[in-house]
């Protein structure tokens, strides 16, 4: 199975000072597509910067496509695409002259570089705009360029550092499709860092979860989901009243405004709740099992890790008439 | 809007003005390059004020501006011995070493710098001076009228005259009187007037006063609009012409102080090191005050400038760059042409002046000192022994950095003209960058 | 605030709204452009109270949108009141309002707490007054223990949560969010989902920006609507949908045996459209959304049906953008 | 199932704390997303091309970059040089090019002592490269300044360093391509137009071998000393460019640098009759070394080796500052 390992590293770690980045980390990536996962500051940069050669891990080896990441950086960094997170683009440049140069960069030919840039804006869907300035690109085009850019040619590996930031729901769509293609139409590897957890699942296969540069969890998603069992139900009209009474019928119910999560208790659960509503009349609009999402995992596993998330109640400690007296009236406050 | 409390709107103004001009101060200290550019600044300033300890710790090398100090004929006593005694200067057979009773041979050092200036300062249009100190006029063998060569009936004297269209002295005088001055006395007196000068026209008011605000300035709006900074503090109630002002304030509660910081270290270091009798030179304080004054004013003038031109276009700072040739060519001119007219449209112009009327409060008699050191015991504009410029030593730099009143008014009238002027272009260039960037877009 | 105004007759002499009747935010026939690009076309809305979701694909306007509320941008056209009171060049309405820019710089060499005390001392407190209002918001948005560190080393959560507590610091009437849970992991986004909902109960406009529906859904039922720069919808998400009439709402059922149910569900007049997409799913289709919601339940409890999903695939706001842009595309 | 998951080795992920966290989280409607998203009608058509063409090698690359500065001049679409910039640049030539202008004017006019005044010459050729007003006070400096001011802080800024060191490139081909580039174009005002006052000589007064031999000796010492002010401004702006992130900081710095402290020196001389300071200042360590080596008026005290060897130090403490930053700089934007 090593054999299909595209990333393989062994007890990596990274330091700066005291600070650890990385921290003994032994990860395999197989072919296809890979999630990174992790708050901000997990050490998802710095593990790029180091399997891409940009910088020296302080111990451990790894390699990428067969090259070892310590000595081979220039032959890895030809065979794979970089789409960093940030803005990468020179805003003053059209955009197919932009991508055309990273071909350059690359060492192909200006011509070869221009008709492969051609190509890669239509693929990821920039036909028409591509002679226009980046500047007057949407955040949306601009991840699309910088897209472009790292598969001008055509590389084993895409490393995509939060492909899908910023971007609407279309756009959105358009870039996970495009990540797709390139595995499936491709047969590429995909490595992306997403905070958006629908994203990772859409497109990747397998997740790799880094927490302060130690690995939390790696493998399938399907695998490390949770299979409990819950009923999520948007109730529009008597919702309090509907809460009152599934909680008078025995039913664990979480509510979120117009939301609830109710606990699957055997067959009849959704034969309690219509009744309840019925009873009620509360309008039930959606009822569907509720299927954990990766969203879920990455709470329950940074949970683990003591990161609690604040709720409503934990910010009404005070109450808000009390916080509000010391506020002058001038100000918009409601005054003594 | 506030009017709780018994709030004036001057509190919260004060408390909005404090809290940026704060704000602009942590930024300023947090920043690297704020050091870097006060450090070099300070490291130009030292280097400068090294040359001048030096040059105060060398003894300037004593010239016999008189010649008399030298032994032509070669019989052990040198020539002003053998004139005052009336022997032949180049018969060594003929010296006062064959009186009776013999006299014996005075060290050649007795004849060099003997006749040092006595001239004092007094604001006369015309006087007479000069004692001759060593008898080679008064003892000579010259006959009467020769020795009143300036016609004044006193024999072995000088008489200045004071020349208001040129504002400077000329010396008439009679031979060997003051021939021989001290070349030490005078080049350290000039090279230190020569410095402080110097330094306050070139050094703070040039160098400092446009470069540090060309980098501090320029960005205390800019900066913040390209960052998108200036997002959170034009959404607060504040008028945009406030943070321009506000923002300066804090410029200048880092730059003001730094200049007091390195003015007063160079007035203490000149004041100690400086020539004279006494330990301090109390007087000279007056000199770099006035530096002060002018080096304030400009970084303030300055730094509103490019700060509006930080303001007005993305690329502001290049038009900076134009305006501190100018500026450094109105600087060399208002050292050499102080009255042109094309000072008046410069920063720099104005605060010049404000030095030179300092130093013309403080050194009354700076056209008579550099009179002085023009005339050289004669050898200088008068080709009276060996012919031929030799000012005395310190006078070039002293020319140089001195120049007069180019207003043609009093130092004081000056001073305040110049202050007033100062602040006028200050609040002006303030309140254009308020105009602009209040109809700024903020994107 | 209403007496200070009456009392010196300034609402008279220039003819303003009194406040207490004026709008929060009011847009009359407003329109920005960039050259040749048009960022917002003559819109014209009025809010007040609650949490209002601006919704739109990027480049829809919502960034300018904010930004001609907040004075930042001139409108070429229009009127743009804040309180009543245009803000361009004229920074007074901006006492009762916090904006949270989209911007993601910030001023990193200041700690959380510098940053946000500073900006109170803009509101004209004095330098106590300000630390004890930063202590009170960086507490209420969560940031009591680390706002004492330089914001440089925030991650994007806490940058977003700190800027929204400079926002918050003078307890402002209108709060204006420009994207504000962009770029935030999942336990950031909820915080701050928490927060803008608390600061909805207590009484606050809100007006806040996303583009992503599932989000604003989750926070608030008040939307407008923006797309390329013209209005498309204003008001309750549900509204919206029903107003749409001549688009019949779909419901989607699954049960075990969907042709049973739908013949009790065809005793309802308001149903006006089956569909069998598979044996054990039923599509009906009606154009009375609320009374077959309200009816629904007990037909089926009723005849003992088996119902395990019930599914209303178009009143999300994905479904209403879509409807709503689709003419113009 | 949950107990082989390897995220689940110590506590078991109950279904309350599974609840909990659920909770606080997103609607979990993904599924209703999911299905809605065919139904707005999004058509993604996309036809995956392979590639399998064969990369250059390193050269190929460094020619790429080196490329991409230079032709940005001229040229849309490689680097994009402001407007100011190439109007300054365009000033500049054509204000370089006084020389050659009289040249030719006094060449058709036939005025032998006015054309001494302007023709090829050892004082001519100096002031050229090296003279002070108003050349190398507002001419060349300010070049160099708006060439170097962007050239490594914007990558920094933009954050295109990631296009380059994501890319099989190594820093010092990255440093070494832009040090170039910035320094040909420079060349192509500086030297360019001294050539073609060289040239336009030769042509106009239509001179024999025998001055050519003559004056070609000169001629070359003036382009070395002209390639040492180049390589000197370059090494000095590049430095400030890799410390700094903004796009002005080292244009205003290099100026700084080289008014500066000719201004400085300017002073301690006017004083203290002193020249010894003027090493500390690039332009005249440079000026004094071409004064030498060209055989005009020395207006230096010290020995040129002097400037020389201030001239090397000078290039040297840049380079090492800028090798420094730039082996260090973070493939990130700042």
């Amino acid at each position: 199975m090593s054999n299909d390992l595209i990333i393989k590293t062994d007890g990596l770690t990274k330091s700066y000072g005291p600070h650890v980045a990385l921290d003994n980390l032994s990860i395999g990536v197989q072919h296809g597509a890979t999630g990174l996962l992790g708050p901000n500051g997990a050490g998802k940069s710095t593990f790029f910067k180091t399997i891409l050669g940009l910088i020296q891990a302080t111990s451990g080896e790894g390699t990428v496509l067969g090259h070892d990441i310590r000595t081979e950086g220039l032959a890895i960094r030809s065979k794979i695409g970089y789409m960093p997170e940030y803005d990468a683009l020179d805003d003053n440049m059209d955009a197919i002259h932009q991508v055309r140069y990273s071909g350059e960069l690359l060492g192909m030919n200006p011509v070869v570089a221009m008709s492969r840039a051609h190509t890669a804006m239509e693929y990821v869907g920039l036909g028409e705009l591509r002679y226009r300035p980046i500047s007057s690109f949407s955040t949306g085009m601009k991840q699309a360029t910088k897209l472009a850019c790292s598969i001008i040619h055509d590389p084993q590996l895409i490393i995509a550092d939060e492909p899908s930031n910023g971007l609407d729901a279309e756009s959105r769509q358009a870039m996970l499709t495009t990540l797709s293609n390139m595995v499936h139409a491709g047969n590429r590897s995909v490595l992306m860092a997403s905070h958006l957890m629908d994203d990772v699942e859409q497109v990747c296969k397998n997740i790799v979860l880094l927490h302060k540069g130690k690995l939390a969890a790696q493998g399938r998603i399907e695998d490390l989901k949770a299979i409990d069992r819950e009923i999520e139900i948007h109730v529009w009209g008597m919702a309090s009243e509907l809460e009152a009474a599934l909680g008078k019928d025995g039913l664990e119910v979480r509510r979120e405004g117009r939301m609830m999560r109710i606990r699957h208790e055997g067959e009849r659960t959704t034969h309690r709740i219509l009744k309840c509503a019925a009873e009620t009349g509360a309008q039930i609009r959606r009822m569907h099992e509720y299927e954990a999402s990766l969203e879920d995992l990455f709470i329950v596993i940074m949970e683990r890790f003591g990161y609690g998330v604040k709720s409503s109640e934990d910010l009404l400690a005070s109450p808000a008439e009390a916080r509000k007296v010391d506020a002058p009236e001038s100000m918009g406050g409601s005054g003594a | 809007m506030d009017k709780k409390r018994g709030e004036t709107i001057w509190t919260s103004l004060d408390r909005k003005a404090t809290a940026i001009a704060e704000f602009t101060m942590r930024q300023y200290r947090t920043r690297l390059s704020t050091w870097v550019v006060l450090g070099v600044g300070f490291l130009a300033i030292s280097v400068v004020l090294l040359f001048y300890i030096d040059a105060m710790n060398t003894e300037i090398e004593a010239i016999d501006n008189d010649g008399d100090s030298l032994d032509w004929d070669g019989d052990g006593y040198v020539n002003g011995q053998e004139y005052k005694y009336g022997t032949d200067l180049n018969d060594p057979a003929s010296h006062p070493g064959l009186f009776d009773p013999p006299i014996d041979p005075e060290p050649a050092s007795m004849y060099i710098n003997e006749d040092d200036y006595d001239w004092d300062y007094s604001d006369g249009s015309r006087l007479e001076v000069g004692i001759d100190d060593d008898g080679d006029c008064n003892n000579s063998s010259l006959p009467e009228s020769l020795k009143d060569d300036n016609n004044d009936g006193t024999p072995c004297n000088i008489v200045l005259e004071y020349d208001s269209l040129s504002g400077s002295y000329f010396v008439y005088a009679d031979p060997y009187v003051d021939e021989d001055p001290d070349e030490d006395r005078y080049g350290k007196e000039a090279q230190h007037r020569a410095f402080i000068l110097g330094v306050g026209k070139l050094g703070f008011v040039f160098l400092l006063s446009i470069f540090v605000p060309l980098f501090l300035a320029t960005g205390l709006i800019r900066d913040e609009m390209t960052s998108g900074t200036m997002q959170y503090m034009t959404a607060k109630p504040i008028a945009r012409g406030e943070i321009f002002l506000y923002r300066m304030l804090g410029y200048l509660a880092i730059v003001w102080p730094y200049l007091l910081v390195v003015c007063s270290l160079l007035a203490i270091v000149s004041g100690f090191m400086g020539p004279g009798d006494q330990i301090f030179r109390f007087k000279d304080l007056g000199v770099w005050f006035s530096i002060l004054i002018a080096a304030l004013l400009a970084t303030l003038v300055y730094g509103m400038l490019f700060a509006f031109l930080g303001v007005l276009w993305k690329y502001g700072i290049i038009l900076a760059l134009p305006i501190a040739a100018w500026e450094l060519g109105m600087a060399l001119l208002s050292m050499t042409v102080p009255e042109s007219t094309f000072l008046r449209m410069s920063i720099v112009g104005w605060s010049m002046s404000i030095i030179d009327s300092g130093a013309y409060l403080v050194w009354p008699d700076m056209a008579l000192f550099t009179q002085k050191g023009a005339w050289a015991g004669g050898t200088g504009d008068a080709s009276f022994f060996f012919g031929g410029g030799n000012e005395l030593p310190g006078y070039r730099a002293l020319e140089w950095a001195q120049s007069d009143l180019g207003l043609g008014l009093g130092p004081y009238a000056t001073t305040v003209l110049s202050v007033v002027v100062l602040f006028c272009q200050a609040v002006f260039f303030w309140f254009i960058g308020q105009l602009i960037f209040k109809s700024k877009e903020i994107v | 605030m209403i007496p200070d105004l009456a009392q010196e007759g300034k609402a008279q002499q220039q003819a303003w709204v009194p406040e207490a009747q004026a709008p929060v935010v009011m847009l009359n026939n407003v329109g920005k452009t960039y050259g040749r690009y048009q960022a917002l076309g003559g819109i014209s809305l009025a809010l007040s109270g609650g949490v209002t979701g601006i919704l739109g694909l990027n480049g829809a306007g919502k960034s300018t949108l904010f930004k001609l509320l907040m004075g930042k941008l001139q409108p070429t056209q229009g009127e743009v009141r804040l309180f009543g009171t245009n803000p361009w060049k004229n920074p007074a309405p901006y006492a009762r309002v916090g904006y949270v820019p989209e911007n993601e710089n910030m001023h990193d060499w200041m700690t959380a707490h510098e940053f946000v005390s500073t900006f109170a001392r803009l509101h004209g407190l004095t330098r106590d007054e300000a630390k004890k209002e930063a202590n009170r918001v960086l507490e209420f948005v969560g940031l009591s223990d680390v706002m004492h560190k330089k914001i440089g080393r925030y991650s994007k959560g806490m940058r977003q949560r700190a800027k929204i507590a400079h926002a918050l610091v003078n307890d402002p009437d209108l709060i204006i969010l420009d994207e504000p849970l962009q770029g935030c992991d999942p336990l950031a986004r909820t915080t701050i989902m928490n927060v803008i909902r608390e600061l909805g109960r207590m009484g606050r406009t809100v007006l806040l920006s996303s583009h992503i529906l599932s989000e604003i859904e989750r926070i608030t039922e008040q939307i407008v609507i923006l797309h390329q720069g013209r209005l498309l919808a204003i008001g309750n998400l549900h509204a919206i949908r029903e107003q749409l009439d001549n688009i019949p709402h779909t419901i989607e059922i699954e049960c075990k045996d969907a042709k049973a149910l739908a013949k009790d569900v065809l005793s309802l007049d308001m149903v006006h459209g089956l569909q069998f997409p598979s044996s054990s799913k039923l599509k009906v289709f009606t154009h009375h959304l609320g009374e077959f919601h309200k009816r629904l339940p007990k037909i089926i409890v009723d005849n003992e049906h088996d119902v395990m999903v019930i599914n209303n695939p178009d009143d999300d706001l994905q479904s209403i953008l879509g409807y709503l842009t689709g003419g113009f595309r | 199932m949950t107990e082989e998951s390897p995220i689940d080795v110590s506590t078991p992920v109950t279904g309350q704390g599974r609840m909990d966290a659920a909770w606080g989280s997103e609607t979990g409607d993904h599924a209703a997303v999911a299905q809605s998203v065919p139904q707005t009608g999004q058509v993604f058509e996309q036809v995956y091309v392979p590639w399998e063409g064969a990369l250059n090698p390193r050269w190929m690359r460094n020619w790429a970059i080196f490329r991409h500065h230079v032709l940005g001049i001229v040229r849309k679409g490689h680097r994009p040089w402001g407007v100011p910039t190439k109007l300054v640049l365009i000033f500049v030539l054509i204000a370089s090019m006084t020389d050659v202008a009289l040249t030719l004017l006094f060449a058709v006019i036939g005025e032998p002592s006015l054309y001494e005044l302007w023709g090829v010459g050892r004082n001519n050729l100096y002031a050229h490269i090296l003279g002070f007003f108003p050349r190398n006070m507002l001419f060349y400096p300010l070049v160099a300044a708006l060439l170097v001011g962007g050239v490594i802080s914007e990558d920094r800024s933009n954050g295109t360093s990631a296009l380059y060191f994501s890319r099989p490139i190594n820093r010092f081909d990255y440093v070494g391509m832009k040090y170039l580039a910035v320094a040909t174009i420079q060349s192509f005002i500086i030297i360019g137009t001294l050539f073609l006052y060289y040239f336009v000589d030769i042509l106009a007064m239509g001179r024999g071998w025998a001055w050519i031999l003559d004056t070609f000796p000169m001629f070359l010492t003036t382009v070395f000393c002209a390639a040492l002010l180049i390589i000197t401004y370059t090494s000095i702006g590049l430095a400030l460019s890799s410390v700094s992130r903004g796009k002005f900081f080292p244009g205003i710095a290099l100026l700084a640098v080289l008014l500066g402290t000719k201004t400085l020196a300017a002073i301690v001389e006017g004083l203290f009759e002193r020249s010894i300071l003027y090493l500390i200042s690039p332009y005249d360590s440079v000026a004094h070394v071409g004064q030498s080596l060209i055989g005009t008026n020395v207006i230096y005290e010290h020995p040129w080796i002097w400037s020389l060897a201030s001239v090397i130090t000078i290039n040297a403490i840049s380079l090492y500052v800028l090798s420094v930053r730039v082996s260090s700089m973070e493939v990130t934007r700042e």
